[in-house]
């Protein structure tokens, strides 16, 4: 865990969150940043459809596939009827989406600590990402058409474009991107991908803390905004991650995945969505607070998973024992 | 010149489409629009950085005769009133050239 | 609809958190912001590339009813004439939602 | 408090050199400029993104009182007339610094 | 030429195309799509000068150029009077300009697809890419100047502000750049050159590949603009590529060129102008249809060359048997 | 001297000039030239922290860092004093608060020239460096405090806001991320910062070409605003850097540092800011002009130091005879 707390990432992470609490002027302007996610998708993506085409279909990768589109269509359904007392279905419903989704950083954060401990894992894995974000978007929509009641000042809801919502869902640039690099790396030949390597693997670490750079400096701002927000939903926004994560890894363990693998499925469950799901949220559940669902899964639920849940939910691995752990 | 009303739009970016329709089912023949934009109100702030264009601001300027406009407004306002956003009304004159 | 007044703020991009501070001070509930703003006035040129933001305009719009406006350009005067800038008020119709 | 004019021309960004040089050559001295502006008009779509800005608008925003402006606003018709944009002219008070 | 389909920057590409037509919202930063396109210009005017100085000035070096510049004068006067019946003298003349100049995207592309092939081509390609950009441009309004009727509207089409047009045509961001990085790769010497290379050489095709992506996104916006143009454009823009390119690789045989300097050549002619020739024409002639001219040369010509042209143009010079092919 | 006219980074700052002088429309994206100069300081920040934790805390290290700091409290005294008189106090101020503190750009092209000239130069260097910006910004707003009588028009100066001038001055971006990297830089391990080598040590060359083209398109832009200034800043602006950077030779020669690290000092030394310092003037003293203080140092000290200082300054190292010259 010291070992994780020291690598350039996190540490990188870290100077973001004290650059904004020393109230320094530092930013990373925003195309740069946007172009630093979408590099860190397409890279991601491209490694994971190289790796997958050679190492081709096999059980595991159909369970690691299931394994991560079930927890996204499940997920939503306890948080919800978890949160819905507490905050209003409308809210809940918000929060549930985002927490049956997933962050692909925190994703590639974990990837760059499998590297570093030199333990293998599935290309399928990035492919099991791009699938998760989808489900938990329709779910979450589902649940506030059935439960909300609509705003009493309004006498009419405007009907739900569910053209829009599913095109939002299935189409985000990050899923979309994920797919189609993993789609063209799994077409490319070796000598292709080794020219396009050192784009996209040589600078990759390097281009990971710049971005958490920038991570930092998003989470520290939207931490001020939870002043207002009460207890329940930053207990939630801790305790989620590890919750999800140790059913993930239930499941791993269930199905069979390798301890690499493992990990990753329980980033992906302990995660929640802070870009596509907010997005896909303003458009089709704009009454709900995004003051709430934004700064919980950036500012908490990301640092922890960061910071703490990597090594913790690898320790968990280790301990009962995944094969390659 | 002519005597027009000048219009401003401010909406978060999610809406941006909405809009443009909107405004092609008036009949309006055209419009200036303002990306990236920041601004507080009601819902609290919206930032012109971030790595999402979810959280901010556009900008929709409009010119256009005083009878094409009265219906258009009424159809902005329940956009408004569902995610944000204001609608400013001026007197403006318009060099035609 | 509601008569409100339209004021627009020209201010180089230091001054951003100074008119922000002033807004808050003098109650009023909303503006819209533009970064990245060129302009030329008695102080020369400023642009809206660079290596610092120090030389670039922020442009700011803000409805209010006319008498919350009053007081407030009057605190934004000092500031123009330190660090210059225009500021700008026209009427309006603001629909409210 | 004076009274002035408030333009508003939008035009595409190659004739930002052309609409600089008719106001320094009316003797205003000050203009507001935002680029990377989008835009549908009577010739089509102009969008903010792409890899040249001759797509873009340019929003020129001046202050100026009414006598300077009658003949500026002339000279910028056969621009308009020849590549598109708008020119709006409303009546606005100039807080003096 | 299922080799070239299957090559990252064209699978990209086509990546790019696909994201619009499922209406995805992905998107390039533009400041990062232009200092794409400026990383792209730099680095191989810095490789094709530090080439050209190595092999020293050659007959093969002036033919090249010369047919280069021949092209780019000529081909604005057929396109011209072909058109003209159809478009107009304005629009003919825009479009004129447009198909005598070139596209230096579609020249990396071709250089990549050499590279691959391990096909030798020289330095100099890149300063006849540059010297092709502004004659064209030149043609183009002179022929409009001689043969467009003035607008009825208009009394006196204001005069032509022949300065600007020509600083327009020699000093456009693209040949300025390509122009002055070649001039830097001639004169820094060979152990300053291995310095730049990681920045220059290494990472040049995964940049190739982003920026093909985001080619592939303003391509396809633009095809939508191409539906009411009728078919008259839409057949030259497919048309004019394989019949340029033809006289291009007849060009190079006369004068001798090499294979892969045969394949450049016949690239930069068949190939069409969708940045610099369109600023210089906006601002010099800007009666002509820009909705005509930029979807033309962006939405079909690129993606032909891209996809088509390059691997036929190669199988052509092989069949009549360049040196080297 | 001709070797360093030749070098790469040189060649395209020239570019940029002449893009400039030629009036052609190059430019670099504006949020890219901020990403590119946070890649110089996050950097050179990590490569100076992972050396300094290899070679410790020395005497070297203690000298190098004490002697930085005193130039940068001392030079805006004298720089106050002698252009008081021609300019007025408060642009006195201004310059004093430029001049003292330093060109994070000069510094990396001294680096640049250091490596190819294979001279060692320690780590802490950056260190000085980054400790160097805020005295001098300090010293020039307490020197306008004290002697820059009231604009007679305003009856009231408002309040100095310290809370705001210190937090500018101490946590302004660059130096909060030369300090953050560096420390980052002295955490990790040297197999973490193998990782991230390719990213922060590979393309550094090359991003400082491209860097150096716009630093060369924005000196030109500025240059024109000299003309209205009068001959003494122009002579300030070029007698300052050789003068300021003997000064630091002389120091480095009396505390004794080595050849490489006297130059990193006299650069340093003979260097002014245009982003750090501007920045907090106009906070906290925009009654100084700036476009006297910014053209001084963006167009005329920077070109003469990146030209002709740093192989002038090395020359005079060699000839004194510092160790490892
Ligand atoms: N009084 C106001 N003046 C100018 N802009 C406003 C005002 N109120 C709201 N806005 C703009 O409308 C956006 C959404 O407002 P709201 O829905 O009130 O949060 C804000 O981010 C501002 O850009
Ligand atoms: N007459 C004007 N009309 C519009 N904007 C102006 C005018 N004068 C000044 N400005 C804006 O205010 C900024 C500062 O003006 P100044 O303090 O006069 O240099 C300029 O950069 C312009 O953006
Ligand atoms: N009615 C309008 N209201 C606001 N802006 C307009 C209007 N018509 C045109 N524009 C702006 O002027 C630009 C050029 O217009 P046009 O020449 O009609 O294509 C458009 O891209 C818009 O930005
Ligand atoms: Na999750
Ligand atoms: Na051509
Ligand atoms: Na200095």
């Amino acid at each position: 865990m010291l070992e994780n707390l020291l690598s350039a990432p996190v540490l990188f992470f870290a100077l973001g969150l004290a650059a904004r609490f020393v109230r320094s002027d530092l930013e990373v302007p925003q195309p740069v940043a946007r172009f630093l996610s979408l590099y860190l998708l397409l890279s991601i993506g491209i490694k994971g459809g190289h790796e997958l085409h050679e190492a081709g279909l096999t059980t595991e990768v159909v369970a690691g596939l299931g394994a991560g589109v079930a927890l996204s269509f499940a997920t939503p359904i306890w948080t919800f009827f978890l949160l819905r007392g507490l905050l209003g279905s409308t809210n809940a419903a918000g929060i549930a989406a985002t927490y049956g989704s997933i962050s692909a950083v925190t994703f590639v954060v974990a990837t760059s600590f499998l590297d570093q401990s030199s333990v293998d894992y599935g290309g399928h894995m990035v492919a099991a990402m791009a699938l998760m974000e989808s489900p938990a978007i329709v779910m979450g929509i589902l649940l506030a058409q059935r439960f909300a009641t609509p705003d009493p000042n309004q006498t009419t809801r405007p009907a739900l474009d569910w053209g829009a919502l599913l095109r939002e869902a299935a189409f985000n640039p990050a899923v979309f991107l994920l797919l189609g690099s993993m789609v063209i790396g799994m077409s490319i030949g070796p000598g292709e991908f080794l020219e396009v390597a050192p784009f996209v693997s040589a600078p990759f670490k390097g281009v990971l803390c710049f971005f958490l750079l920038e991570m930092g400096l998003l989470a520290a701002r939207r931490l001020e905004e939870l002043r207002t927000a009460g207890i329940g939903p930053l207990c939630f926004a801790v305790a989620a991650p590890p919750v999800h994560a140790a059913l993930a890894i239930a499941i791993a363990w269930a199905v069979g995945l390798d301890a690499g693998d493992a990990l990753l499925l329980a980033v992906l469950g302990g995660s929640a969505s802070y870009i596509a799901v907010p997005a896909a949220l303003r458009l089709s559940l704009p009454e709900a607070n995004p003051s709430l669902y934004v700064p919980m899964s950036l500012a908490l639920t990301f640092p922890f998973n960061v910071i703490i849940g990597i090594p913790l939910y690898w320790w968990a691995i280790q301990t009962i024992g995944l094969a390659g752990a | 010149m002519r005597d027009v009303k000048r219009i401003e739009i401010v909406v978060e970016a999610p809406q941006e489409d909405a809009i443009r329709q909107l405004i092609e089912d008036a009949g309006i023949d055209g419009f200036t629009l303002l990306h990236a934009v920041a601004g507080r109100g009601q819902r609290g702030d919206r930032t012109s950085d971030g790595l999402s264009n979810a959280f901010q601001n556009v900008v929709f300027v409009i010119a256009a005769p005083a009878e094409e406009t009265a219906a258009f407004v009424e159809q902005v306002r329940p956009i408004l009133k569902r995610t944000g956003g204001i609608c400013l009304v001026s007197d403006a004159r318009w060099l035609k050239h």
